[in-house]
């Protein structure tokens, strides 16, 4: 799935400065390019800003600097909302299934923004179960009485039902089993080359998110560390977790 | 330097006018103002009490003017049941106390052909002037209704414990429309919506600056209700710069965080009930001596939304804007009364008054939500802290570098 | 009452065993290792129920709090409370006159019925924008009001749907206008203390709403047409003995039970309306948006849903249902601009009890208060006092409640959204 | 110094203008003594001047009340002072305009102890409650077969004295009565109307005013016990004819107790009134506490005028000796500092009491009737027709 | 002598068993590391040791008195202090302000003179007496730590707990804490740092406290906790195949 010749930017993050308070920066001038039909992981120590760069991206943030650029438009200033429309979606770290609503309901708001389409919103929930077998059984149920794992299912469906061509993952796998944790890191494989996507992940998995990213960024404590193909990281594995 | 003082010695001019006022004020209307001055004193001492309560901690509580109503409630059943007598009368409930009788006075509801029931008025009839009996001191009933406030303050504020934000408010709401349907409901005692009769303030008048004021008149209970605003605002003034203040405060900010500290917070919010509730207690209680009647309607929301709103418009986490703004809206609501007429259109004030007075309460928040005074005293307070913390971070910066 | 003695001993034994239940009930459970959220509760309810002998079955077991469990010994302590309260006043009419108790329960219910509703819109509001409304009261006066006016003063004869749309329509967009202006603030957290905010603010358009309308519409009593007739009925036959019989203006069943037509249209719409809003809520995409924003607003933002627009629409549907129960009433009450200060503290108390932000819990909450007044009203001895209380009822069940569950009676499950952060 | 009044002279009238006070009441007395400072004027002034009546909105709240006072007296200079609504209001104002001698002529507020304690400047037109009650439960004791009374009261100063009151002229007469209080603003009577209706009372009498009136009346009705299925007697908003229908479409046979002379006997003076004042508010006819409230007003004006100055104690002295043709009829105070009530046997309460404001009952016996035509079936001699006893 | 002895502490939320069975013992001024992977329970043993939360069973000593029963403000006053995961200065007082609530709390108010300069020269010492008249509120995010461990010094307690105090705090103003740490240590304290700064904890610490899912999995000088085949299955995640490759220095990088 490597490419030998530089793929085009799907999202490029240039010079970005984001913070939660007025005037320290956790992201200082942080330099990020996810290229099309590839995975780029994001990797460092806990704390170092890496979800914060993900957020600043889907607009909760709002960057003190730098720009943001999807296809080369930069999209700081659409709204949240609106930016799974460009189709950019994002999967936080914290789990954001709504946990009263049944399954069923959880994917098929997924598909909020061609909702005038039923036929497609049917189909696309179907597509999603045939994706992970166990929701179909589980569809009526209320999501917050299913595990953390099929949770991080209905979220991940859920996102996939608005078809983005850009996907913002953090930590898919954490509190996942290690069967399931396999399972979605070859789903993230399998999306980049069945389904076009190019995806941007955070991980504190080093391992497992090395084997499946093409493009690895190293962050310390908000800035650039190192990156490089993914292959060239195999030796620096045990840099990566005491930052 | 002098800046930082500007507020204080505002207060401090503030203070020496309305001290004076009543002896250099002698238009026509004077009772009339020193009437609304006496009702705005009554009110920035609610307004003070509640900015205590819910502005520094947090304590949302739509309660407030039951306590008033339990502090006046207090004194005027005690002064209106309860009598001394050197005689037994053998009709009332009576104890003997040294060479006094303790006489409890059985209630007999609001109609008039049932006066003839009063056991004390049967009594004295049949004593026929003989025997004086002598009523109770309204100094006594005025503490034992502050008193009250505090007991209730107690219970309400160990209940309302563990009550987050929007269920303290409206669970307090609750405690005052319960009172307020108890106190209209037991007509027999409470005399319901009849209201209950208070003696005068100084039922034999006053000598004061060695001048004697009648019962009636207006100089003796302008200063009690002054020096009960100001006893209060002294309260808490120390209150505020003592530790019970900086306490209260965490409490508001961050309830886990200060008891980490070593801060007893069951004890503050309790504490900070307890003493507001005395003061609105004590205040209810003057003001009903001074008004002389009290019914159960002082406790509608209504009456508490008025508090609020004055609070809130004059400030509600800074206790003397809160009280400041009471006494301006309490004039600027009376000002407003004046209806006047565009062409042929009378535009009723009395009404419209309170519309305009909404819109202010809503636009006051949308756009200054720490009121209209408080800004103006931070302004002068405050003002020096931006410019020495940029004169000194320049010198800082280094040290501190991640502040740039 | 006849033998006071007995009711007020039985209540004490209860109350004592309750509140040993309570205490000891919960340092039990925690001690040895269970969840505790219930155990005061159940210990209380079950004290009461059962006196000591229940406690020791429970402290022995200590069984899993179940919903059973939180749920038949509370049924046993009313039980209890009736059974005493029967044999000291036997001939108290809740004790000796069968019609007269099923027409107070029926009175409850339907009354508890429209309170419920009424409470759903608050509680819609609070569960979505984490506000309490305190203009509830007014959009159901001005819900009225527009009705009044529109199917009895301007268009006299017109179809009364027109009426109540007219009012949903008016206060929708009141609500709507009124978030816009004045509740935006709060969403980008520049406000410190956003529940108080919205307590205030809304305060303040109660305020203005009051008086507004009192200035523009004056303080005299109004009161619309009946919206519809009766059907003259009598089921099964025209001769006794009977199940319904209905007039223009009544309806009786079993010869005992009387509903008001106003009355009885005004629950079945409230019903019907309920009905209307759980397909909304549930069926629909915007309802399932809403839902969505109260459960992780901003896991619905990154679906593309707009928070800021479903906050708009929960606040304007809020108010529309308060209005809507006023524009049903007003065919029942007369109408005034203070009309909404009872029916709002009644709503306040309704959704404490049932748990702010549950919408069961406001309906659920919305009857029993309906029926505990129905109680107060009908079997408090002192005829003079008994409604002069009613105020004080739903209070009283609602402290009780407040203690033994801080949250209230439907605490949400999955706390989220709006609701976990205040 | 008779002549030397400021013009206009100003007159203080008080009324209930906004919560949580009476504001229907409080609006009708207000039009009333606008309509009184018209006529005045037209008819020459007082003293030769212009009166200008100053209407003052006591809330229905007692301290607000003495503010009030206060405030026309020192601040709009009122030499006199009428109107008024709630009892409350009245027992907590007199004190400050006795105190400031300044005359007050009380419209509508009649607990007995605003002229108990016979202050010099305190005066009353309206009924005594203690006297006003016994028309109500005589009046009751005519109803045939009369066993058992349920008095449905507000729990105000009004209702609760009238009910008591009642209650022991009804026990007198043998009749055994419940009362039920509520609070005032109650919507729902749902259970009340029950546990009345299991009381099988023989006739209801409603205490209540305001919306709770026609609340209760209505639902009542609905409940099978309303004017058509039982002796009823109503509150006195359904003197208010136009919003008694609207309010109680079902209200018909309901009976209700008027103060002031019937219709038919009414002068010219209240007639003309009634018609200017239904032209103004689209009523269906002037309610008694507004014919009251106007009464209030140009009884003081012509004291004024007779005691030619705007002095307090001049006017209370023209006051006692006054003979007024009022709406209400000839309103005269025969008790005060002349002659004090214990010189006929009468209880302090009598003090400056206008001793005869007609007491009558009307039954509404046609649909859409409007009080003001409506039979007076109680007493004898002002009656117009019989009255009708439904009986289920 | 600082003695704090925790024996067998269990907790649970509902199902979940977030402690089970914890016991240490910590005498004297140690400075101990306190690591596990996120959702361990941490913060929830520190809850427990502060008086937050109770625990299901268990008991805490500190200094011969037990305090696992007590009030938290109970628990403060006794010795044990604790800065927050997520930081919480009392957001709209001063910074002098919120400097003053544990001094007050420990009821040294009458000698306000002492206080006030204890104040300042702990302001001093963080570099914010510049900011002692600013609302915290308006401090930016790192500040605010520092104001947190500020309080911590006013309270004088003999077991202090930091909760991730490096989380997002800048480079230089981590000077300032690893300083703070030094200092309180040399005056005689016992520190529990908590953090996921591998670097700072091997740095700083003497003695590395393991906590996996509940279970205190290692104790020991960071040697031997860092070779320790347990702590490196349970927080490095390695895989099974892969674990050789861990088991370099990770402290010198
Ligand atoms: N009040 C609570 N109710 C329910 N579960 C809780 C509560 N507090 C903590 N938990 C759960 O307990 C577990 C341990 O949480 P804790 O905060 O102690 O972890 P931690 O080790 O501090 O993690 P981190 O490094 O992420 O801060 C988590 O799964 C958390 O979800
Ligand atoms: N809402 C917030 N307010 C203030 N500071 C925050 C907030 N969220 C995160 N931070 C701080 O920002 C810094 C970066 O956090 P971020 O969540 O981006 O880390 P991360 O690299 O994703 O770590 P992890 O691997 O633990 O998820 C941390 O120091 C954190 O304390
Ligand atoms: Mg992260
Ligand atoms: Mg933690």
């Amino acid at each position: 799935m490597i490419d030998t010749q530089e793929p085009q930017a799907c999202l490029e993050i240039k010079g970005l400065d984001v913070g939660y308070y007025k005037d320290l920066n956790i992201l200082q001038d942080l330099n990020i390019k996810a290229r099309r039909n590839q995975i780029t992981a994001i990797l460092g120590a806990n704390g170092v800003g890496k979800s914060t760069a993900l957020k600043a991206v889907f607009g909760f943030l709002r960057p003190n600097a730098g720009e943001i650029l999807l296809e080369g438009e930069n999209i700081i200033d659409i709204p949240t909302h609106e930016k799974i429309l460009k189709g950019l979606a994002y999967i936080p770290q914290q789990p954001g299934v709504f946990k009263d609503m049944t399954v069923e309901e959880n994917l098929q708001l997924g598909g909020w923004t061609f909702r005038r389409d039923k036929q497609q919103v049917r189909d696309k929930v179907e597509a999603n179960y045939e994706r992970f077998p166990v929701l179909k059984e589980k569809r009526k149920q209320i999501t917050g009485e299913l595990s953390g794992g099929q949770q991080r299912m209905v979220e991940i469906g859920r996102t996939l039902m608005a078809e983005p061509k850009m996907l913002l993952i953090d930590e898919p796998t954490a509190g996942l089993s290690k069967m399931l944790a396999q399972e979605v890191y070859a789903m993230l494989s399998d999306l980049t080359t069945r389904d076009n996507l190019t995806i941007l992940i955070v991980d504190q998995e080093i391992r497992q998110a090395l084997k499946i990213a093409d493009y690895v960024y190293v962050l310390e404590l908000g800035r650039n560390k190192f990156e490089g193909p993914a292959k060239d990281f195999d030796d620096l594995e045990k840099a990566f977790w005491v930052g | 330097m002098s800046r930082q003082h500007t507020p204080q010695l505002a207060g401090l001019v503030l203070i020496a006018f309305f001290a004076v006022f009543p002896f250099v004020y002698s238009a026509n209307d004077y009772p009339y103002i020193m009437h609304l001055l006496i009702t705005g004193f009554f009110y920035a001492i609610l307004a003070s009490s509640w900015s205590m309560l819910a502005g520094y901690a947090g304590q949302f509580s739509f309660g407030h003017m039951g306590f008033t109503g339990i502090g006046a409630y207090t004194t005027a059943l005690f002064c209106h049941y309860i009598y001394l007598s050197p005689e037994a009368t053998n009709l009332c409930t009576e104890y003997a106390i040294g060479d006094q009788f303790l006489i409890f006075v059985n209630p007999i509801g609001v109609t008039s052909s049932t006066l003839s029931q009063d056991c004390l008025r049967q009594a004295l009839s049949a004593w026929d002037g003989s025997v004086q009996v002598t009523a109770m001191p309204v100094w006594l009933g005025i503490i034992l209704g502050t008193v009250m406030g505090g007991v209730f303050g107690l219970l309400i504020g160990l209940l309302v414990l563990p009550l987050r934000a929007a269920y303290l408010a409206l669970f307090t709401l609750g405690f005052s429309e319960i009172l307020r349907a108890a106190i209209s409901a037991e007509i027999a005692i409470t005399r319901g919506q009849a209201g209950i009769e208070l003696p005068y303030l100084f039922d034999q008048g006053i000598t004061l600056f060695g001048r004697h004021f009648d019962k009636t008149d207006k100089l003796p209970p302008y200063f009690v209700m002054f020096f009960l605003l100001l006893t209060c605002l002294g309260i808490l003034a120390w209150l505020a710069k003592s530790k019970f203040g900086l306490f209260v405060r965490a409490l508001r900010e961050d309830q886990d965080a200060a008891a980490a500290l070593g801060v007893n917070t069951t004890r503050y919010k309790v504490l900070v009930f307890v003493i507001t509730s005395m003061m609105a207690a004590a205040a209810g209680a003057v003001m009903a001596h001074y008004v002389r009647i009290i019914t159960p309607n002082n406790l509608m929301i209504l009456q508490m939304s008025l508090v609020v709103a004055m609070a809130v418009i004059g400030g509600v986490e800074n206790f003397v804007a809160a009280a400041i703004g009471a006494i301006i809206i309490e004039f600027t609501l009376e000002l407003l009364r004046n209806s006047f007429e565009v062409g042929d259109i009378v535009i009723d004030m009395t009404i419209w008054r309170l519309v305009i007075f909404g819109v202010l309460l809503m636009i006051t928040l949308r756009f200054s939500r720490n009121g209209i005074i408080s800004p103006i005293i931070n302004h002068f307070l405050r003002g020096h802290v931006a410019k020495e913390t940029v004169a000194k971070r320049g010198a800082a910066a280094e040290s501190a570098g991640g502040s740039s | 009452m006849e033998f006071p003695n007995i009711f007020w001993g039985v209540i004490g034994w209860m109350i004592f065993w309750a509140v040993v239940g309570s205490v000891i009930t919960r340092r039990l459970y925690l001690h040895k290792d269970l969840d505790t959220s219930n155990a005061a509760f159940v210990g209380s309810m079950l004290g009461a129920a059962m006196g000591p002998i229940g406690l020791a079955a429970l402290w022995l077991k200590t069984p899993e709090l179940t919903n059973r469990l939180l749920v038949w010994p509370a049924v046993g302590a009313v039980t209890l409370i009736a059974a005493a309260f029967a044999f000291a006043d036997p001939s108290n009419n809740c004790v000796a006159n069968g019609s007269f108790v099923a027409s107070q329960i029926s009175n409850g219910i339907i009354l508890g019925i429209i309170y419920g509703f009424m409470a759903l819109g608050l509680t819609l509001i609070f569960s979505i924008l984490g506000i309490v409304s305190f203009a509830h009261g007014e959009f159901y006066m001005i819900g009225g009001m527009v009705a009044y006016f529109v199917t009895t003063v301007w268009f006299p004869g017109i179809y009364p749907i027109v009426g109540i749309l007219a009012a949903c329509l008016v206060t929708f967009a009141l609500g709507a206008a009124f978030e816009r202006m004045f509740l935006t603030p709060m969403y980008d957290g520049k406000i410190e203390r956003p529940v108080e905010y919205g307590i205030l603010v809304t305060f303040g358009l109660a305020f203005t709403l009051q008086y507004f309308i009192q200035a523009t519409v004056g303080a005299n009593p109004v009161k619309a047409r009946r919206f519809f007739d009766f059907p003259r009925l009598r089921l099964p036959t025209a001769e006794d003995p009977w199940l319904i019989k209905t007039s223009r203006g009544n309806m009786e069943l079993f010869d005992t039970i009387s509903i008001s037509n106003p009355r009885f249209v005004a629950a079945v719409a409230c019903v019907l309306v309920l009905l209307a809003l759980l397909y909304f809520l549930h069926r629909t995409w915007t309802g399932k948006a809403l839902r969505a924003v109260s459960l992780d607003r901003e896991a619905a933002a990154i679906a593309g849903i707009n928070p800021d627009r479903m906050n708009m629409l929960a606040f304007a549907l809020g108010g529309m249902i308060a209005a809507l129960a006023g524009s049903l009433l007003v065919q029942a009450f007369s109408w005034l601009p203070q009309v909404g200060a009872i029916p709002a503290m009644r709503s306040f108390v309704i959704v404490v009890l049932g748990g702010l932000g549950s919408l069961p819990g406001a309906f659920l909450g919305g009857i029993i208060v309906g029926l505990v007044e129905a109680t107060g009203t009908g079997c408090v001895p002192d005829a003079q006092k008994a409604a002069s209380y009613i105020p004080a009822y739903g209070m009283i069940v609602l402290t009780l409640t407040l203690l033994l569950r801080p949250t209230g009676l439907f605490g949400r499950r999955f706390s989220g959204g709006a609701h976990g952060k205040f | 110094a008779a002549l030397a009044a400021k013009c206009p002279i100003k007159i203080g009238g008080l009324a209930p203008l906004s919560a949580p006070g009476a504001v229907g009441g409080g609006e009708a007395m207000r039009d009333a003594m606008l309509f009184a400072e018209r006529d005045i004027n037209a008819a020459g002034g007082v003293l030769g001047c212009d009166v200008k009546v100053v209407i003052a909105d006591t809330e229905g709240l007692p301290e607000k009340a003495s503010a009030i006072m206060e405030k026309l007296i020192t601040q709009d200079g009122v030499v006199a002072v009428g109107g008024a609504y709630h009892s409350s209001v009245g027992v907590a104002s007199k004190d400050v305009a006795n105190n400031r001698k300044i005359p007050v002529v009380f419209a509508e507020t009649w607990n007995d102890t605003i002229t108990g304690d016979k202050q010099k400047y305190i005066f009353r037109i309206a009924p005594l409650s203690s006297w006003a009650s016994a028309t109500l439960w005589k009046a009751a004791l005519l109803v045939p077969n009369i066993k058992k009374v349920a008095i449905l009261t507000e729990n105000t100063d009004y209702g609760i004295p009238a009910a008591e009151e009642t209650t022991r002229g009804l026990k007198s007469g043998g009749v055994e009565a419940v009362t039920f209080g509520v609070d005032i603003g109650t919507q729902d009577y749902s259970g009340i109307v029950e546990r009345i209706k299991a009381g099988k009372p023989d006739y209801i009498i409603v205490l209540a005013t305001g919306e709770a009136g026609y609340n209760f009346a209505q639902q009542a009705a609905d409940a099978g016990i309303g004017p058509q299925d039982i002796p009823f007697q109503a509150g006195q908003v359904a003197l208010e004819s136009k919003a008694w229908w609207e309010n109680v479409p079902d209200g018909n046979m309901a009976f209700v107790q008027r103060i002031g002379t019937p219709v038919n006997l009414w002068n010219k003076k209240a007639l003309k009134l009634n018609e200017d004042y239904k032209a103004k508010t689209g009523k269906g006819a002037i309610e008694s506490y507004a014919l009251e409230a106007y009464d209030s007003i140009s009884i003081l004006a012509q004291a004024i005028n007779e005691a030619e100055s705007t002095d307090g104690a001049k006017i209370v002295e023209a006051l006692e000796n006054i003979s007024h043709e009022g709406t209400l009829g000839r309103i005269y105070f025969p008790y005060g500092t002349k002659k004090d009530p214990s010189a006929d046997g009468k209880g302090d309460e009598w003090w400056h009491q206008w001793p005869d404001p007609a007491m009558t009952m009307i039954q509404y016996q046609k649909e859409g009737q409007n009080s003001t035509e409506s039979p007076i079936v109680w007493p004898d001699a002002y009656k117009t027709g019989p009255a009708i006893y439904v009986k289920k | 002598m600082i003695d704090l002895v925790v024996t067998g502490l269990t907790k649970r939320f509902g199902g979940l068993h977030v402690l089970k069975g914890v016991s240490f013992e910590i005498h004297g001024p140690e400075l101990i590391g306190l690591i596990g992977p996120n959702g361990a329970g941490k913060t929830t043993l520190t809850n427990i040791l502060d008086g937050a939360i109770k625990p299901n069973s268990g008991t805490v000593y500190l200094n011969g008195e037990r305090i696992d029963q007590l009030q938290s403000f109970e628990v403060a006053r006794a010795g044990l202090g604790r800065t927050f995961q997520v930081t919480r200065s009392f957001r709209r007082m001063t910074v002098l302000e919120n400097l003053l609530v544990p001094a007050l709390a420990l009821g040294h108010g009458h000698n306000r003179a002492e206080v006030d300069e204890k104040a300042m020269e702990v302001l001093e010492f963080l570099t914010l007496e510049h900011l002692r008249n600013e609302y915290a509120q308006s401090l930016s995010g790192g500040q605010q730590k520092l104001l947190e461990l500020g309080r911590l010094l006013m309270l004088d307690a003999d077991v202090i707990i930091l909760d991730e105090p490096f989380a997002g705090v800048h480079p230089s103003l981590m000077e300032i804490i690893y300083r703070y740490i030094e200092r309180v240590n040399e005056a005689g304290k016992a520190i529990i740092l908590i953090s996921h700064q591998m670097d700072s904890i091997f740095a700083l610490c003497k003695r590395l406290l393991v906590l996996n899912y509940g279970d205190l999995i290692a104790d020991g000088t960071p040697d031997t906790v860092k070779n320790d085949p347990t702590v490196i299955e349970a927080y490095l995640g390695a895989d099974d195949d892969e674990q050789g490759a861990t088991n370099g220095d990770q402290a010198a990088s």
